[in-house]
């Protein structure tokens, strides 16, 4: 089963930054994916909604998602664009400071991560996105922490290459929390479950 | 496995131009046929091939028309308002028998008439694939060059903003396809006066010393090798047919909304089938007509006023049983596919129809809505 | 007098100097019309190939007009283009084969009405091509219309009473504008109203194809050609009323030629 | 002889080529008559197999081509003989 996101925020976020790098990750490990964003507020401070779909099989799902069953909240500005699209029982990861009031949670799974307190940790409060990835990695085991940091290297304009080891250091960050919490592992992606025997 | 790539629509459909030995690209830049010719200048150079940014879609046709004579494999591209504007050359083309494709990444599904109608003088067809997402697309960008050089024709390649912007991680695998025999007819330049040099031109007069066999002659040639083509050539693919009594016509992207949509219906038990033409010329009316036999209910799905219903009007019999689920939809900005491309729109629209209910009209998404 | 018998060749020992027709000509006849200077232009150009040892090595596109039909005539490889197009087609043969001496035959109004576009950019991009521009200052070919090179006063089917700068607007001169452009290496303007002028326009026909196969940009050959029928004159009087309108506004000579420096084509 | 021809300068003493002229595919537009430099063509006073005149050659042709240069319709062919006619001693015989 394929496994899809959305993930939404405020354009400058890093919201298209991290749809790319998890579907870059999950190429490095010969899935399958498709990724795309959402266009009409591209620009900073507008919406930025972007769909990832994982597979171990081509992918079938429309390239404009009718519906998902993941979600990453970077900010609670423009929510309404995914929460209703939504399966029921969704899993959530929502900033916990900016994100904070997601609207009609009732009846999916939300985690709170303090993705911005994490980034700063590392020493960039921009690779709040980059924490973030990585709890997602370390909650649903959708691809590797170690991919999504070579996809995050590989992504970077050599402009701004500088800020590989801060970045890794956050998708860290993210990935502990998520292990301190005691939630490794806990939401699985779909194509996990299928290869556990029942 | 072949190391995927995670590429968008755009830059697919060009490394496989590529791979398929493409080696000319002229183009004008116009959304979202954008990013294509931006692919095309940045990789051509490196494949010793050639992208001019020509100063107009006339100019590029043209050129392109003129890199495709002297034998190498040659594209232009744009999207429908560009091709508007090449149809005079792309009629050309088809009449002095010179293999080019056309990519037209469209800004909707308006491009249908354009594309199987031609805009140009004359009396041609232009093979038309519309694929259906990027791995079709890939697939496709390999079958228009060889069909363009198969049978000397232009071929229109329509894809739209969704498929070139839609990124997928693809190996851009290279279908096998019949060696075609070389181009001996190119105008390499070589054959001045040897008495047997080469001529392409639209009215078949060929030289003084071999004289061709006239306008009407060689007219008439082309129209019956169009006839071969639309014999030969019409692809589609279909599912659920068989047993279906409403069968959801649509193409392109809109094809894959509706077979999504069927498969979720007929799970939930709906004697229902999705029938997508793959080539929009040749249509594949024989196909169209089977598959219909025992369907009470063929609905039309295009996001335009209505185009393609024209084909399926002529594949099947009983109008009655022929109608239009789509409807123009854009967005905001004018030039991307607009609400109406959606799974859930789509579902609502066939069980409306299926009931005997008027069309759900969208809500009103006028300019703002998404801002 | 005495009339000589000339249609037989001599029985004295002879050398025959000059054939009928080029031999890139496949054949003499053809329908344009009397007096035409388009015929005597092919010829020169076809000659200069031969000498240039292009024969084998050429491709020519033409543009719509009366010299279209020297397709069927023509042994080159040879297409037929859209109207105004050629330097663009011109422009993807090129660039596909860069060793071969690609070709355009276009008319006044296929160059500068319908094509101005073309010619420019391909003028502005340095194609290393060949342009010909056949002028006469009309369409011959519908029956003699006004061009975007007619010049003032002209009378055409559409001026009737002369080409008015204010109502009908001003002549383009074309190899003007492109002498200034970097992209074109050689500009020239001969015409074939008589021997002498004919031979100097062959020597300038020899450039405008050695010029852009050394890689010194587009050339364009502009060449004043009689159209006595689109003139409304009798055809011996061609000649002078082309000089007389046509030859006072465009002048002779090569306006440009970033080749000289390097010229080893020495007057012969 | 036409007018025209009247009023131009005695044949050259010196013959030194001469054209054969195809004068069935000539469409009688008189451009050789002023383009030939010893002005030994003239045009005929009736009309070939089209019904258009055509030039005619008088004795003093040098070969020089000039008629070839600017003949439309490629009707002359040129020859230089190898050794020129004194027109002066020129009999019927010896002409061509």
């Amino acid at each position: 089963m394929e496994l899809d996101l959305f993930v939404s925020g405020i354009g400058g976020q890093g919201v298209q930054l991290i749809g790319k790098t998890i579907a870059l990750a999950a190429l490095r490990e010969d899935r399958h994916v498709m990724f795309s964003g959402e266009f009409g507020g591209h620009m900073r401070g507008g919406s930025s909604v972007v769909t990832v779909v994982i597979g171990p099989d081509p992918v079938r799902a429309l390239p404009n998602l009718p519906s998902a069953g993941t979600a990453i909240a970077m900010s609670h500005s423009f929510w309404e664009k995914v929460g209703p699209r939504l399966r029921p029982g969704s899993l959530i990861l929502a900033e916990e400071t900016i994100a904070d009031a997601l609207p009609d949670t009732e009846g999916h799974i939300l985690v709170r991560v303090p993705a911005l307190a994490l980034g700063t940790r590392a020493g960039n409060r921009l690779s709040a996105s980059m924490a973030m990835m990585g709890a997602f990695s370390e909650l649903t085991g959708a691809i590797g922490l170690q991919s999504l940091e070579e996809a995050m290297t590989e992504q970077l304009p050599p402009y701004r290459k500088q800020h590989a080891g801060t970045n890794a250091s956050a998708i860290a960050l993210g990935a502990e929390h998520i292990r301190a919490e005691g939630l490794s592992g806990r939401h699985p992606a779909p194509y996990l479950a299928e290869s556990i025997p029942a | 496995m072949t190391e995927m790539r995670l590429l968008d629509g755009s830059e697919a459909i060009v490394e496989a131009a590529l791979l398929a030995g493409a080696r000319f690209f002229a183009g004008y830049p116009m959304a979202p046929a954008t990013e294509l010719l931006e692919h095309m200048a940045a990789k051509l150079p490196r494949v010793d091939g050639v992208c001019i940014n020509a100063d107009s879609e006339l100019q590029a046709v043209n050129m392109a028309l003129g890199a495709a004579q002297v034998g190498a494999r040659a594209a232009t591209g744009s999207c429908g308002q560009g091709l508007a504007l090449m149809q005079e050359a792309i009629a050309e083309a088809a009449l002095n028998e010179t293999p080019l494709v056309i990519f037209n990444i469209a800004r909707n599904q308006q491009d249908y008439f354009q594309a199987t109608r031609g805009g140009g003088w004359g009396d041609y067809r232009t093979v038309t694939f519309a694929p259906k997402d990027l791995h079709e697309a890939v697939e496709h960008t390999h079958l228009a060059f060889h069909v363009a050089d198969k049978y000397r024709v232009p071929v229109i390649f329509m894809a739209d903003n969704l498929i070139a912007r839609t990124q997928m991680g693809t190996a851009l695998p290279v279908p096998e396809l019949e060696t075609l025999p070389p181009k001996d007819w190119a105008l390499d330049g070589t054959m001045g006066g040897t008495g047997a040099s080469r001529w392409i031109w639209t009215f078949g007069g060929g030289k003084a010393n071999r004289p061709g066999v006239g306008p009407d002659g060689y007219w008439r040639q082309i129209a019956d090798k169009f006839d071969r083509i639309a014999k030969a050539e019409a692809r589609h693919e279909q599912g659920f047919c068989d047993d279906a009594e409403c069968v959801v016509v649509a193409f392109g992207s809109g094809g894959k909304f509706v077979e999504h949509v069927v498969r979720e219906l007929r799970a939930e038990g709906h004697k229902i089938g999705f029938f997508r033409p793959v080539t929009l010329w040749p249509f594949p009316s024989e196909a169209l007509e089977a598959a219909t036999e025992n369907a009470s209910n063929i609905l039309v799905f295009e996001l335009n006023a209505g185009q393609m219903i024209d084909d399926v009007r002529l594949a099947v019999e009983g109008r009655d049983r022929i109608k239009p689920i789509g409807g123009i939809s854009f967005d905001d900005s004018g030039l991307n596919i607009g609400p109406l491309m959606d799974a859930r729109v789509i579902r609502t629209r066939i069980l409306d129809q299926l009931a005997g209910k008027p069309l759900t009209e969208l809500p009103y998404t006028g300019m703002g809505a998404y801002l | 007098m005495r009339a000589i018998d000339t249609s037989l060749p001599p029985q004295r020992p002879a050398t025959k100097t000059a054939e009928f027709k080029p031999s890139l000509l496949l054949k003499e006849d053809h329908h344009l019309c009397a007096g035409c200077g388009e015929p005597v232009a092919i010829r020169l150009i076809l000659e200069v190939i031969e000498e240039l040892e292009l024969t084998q090595n050429n491709v020519c596109i033409l543009g719509h007009g009366c010299y279209g039909s020297f397709i069927m005539l023509m042994d080159v490889d040879s297409t037929l283009c859209l109207h105004g197009r050629a330097p663009a087609v011109a422009t993807g043969m090129k660039r596909m084969r860069p060793g071969v001496a690609i070709w355009t035959l276009q008319g006044d109004g296929d160059m500068t009405s319908e094509g101005l576009a073309e010619i420019m950019q391909t003028a502005a991009r340095g194609e290393d091509v060949t342009c010909f521009m056949l002028n006469n200052g009309v369409f011959g070919d519908t029956g003699g219309q006004m061009t975007a090179s007619s010049v003032i006063g002209q009378r055409t089917k559409n001026t009737i009473e002369g080409r008015d700068a204010g109502y009908h607007g001003n002549p383009i001169q074309l190899a003007e504008i492109l002498s200034q452009m970097p992209g074109a290496g050689y500009v020239a303007r001969g015409s074939v109203h008589n021997a002498a002028s004919i031979n100097a326009t062959r020597k300038m026909i020899r450039k405008a194809f050695q010029r852009p196969m050394d890689g010194h940009g587009l050339a364009l050959m502009e060449i004043l050609t009689m159209c006595p029928t689109g003139w409304f004159v009798p055809p011996g009087e061609g000649a002078e009323y082309m000089m007389e309108s046509l030859g006072k506004v465009y002048g002779l000579g090569e306006l440009k030629d970033a080749g000289a420096a390097s010229d080893d084509d020495s007057d012969d | 002889m036409t007018a025209r021809t009247e009023d131009k300068a005695p044949a050259r003493a010196v013959t030194r080529g001469t054209v054969v002229i195809d004068i069935d595919r000539c469409k009688g537009c008189e451009l050789c008559i002023p383009a030939c430099p010893p002005q030994v063509l003239t045009m005929s006073t009736e009309g070939n197999s089209l019904g258009y005149l055509y030039p005619i050659l008088e004795p003093g042709c040098t070969g020089c081509t000039a008629c070839l240069q600017v003949c439309p319709d490629f009707v002359f062919e040129i020859y230089r003989y190898d050794d020129p006619i004194d027109e002066t001693t020129a009999t019927e015989e010896t002409i061509r």
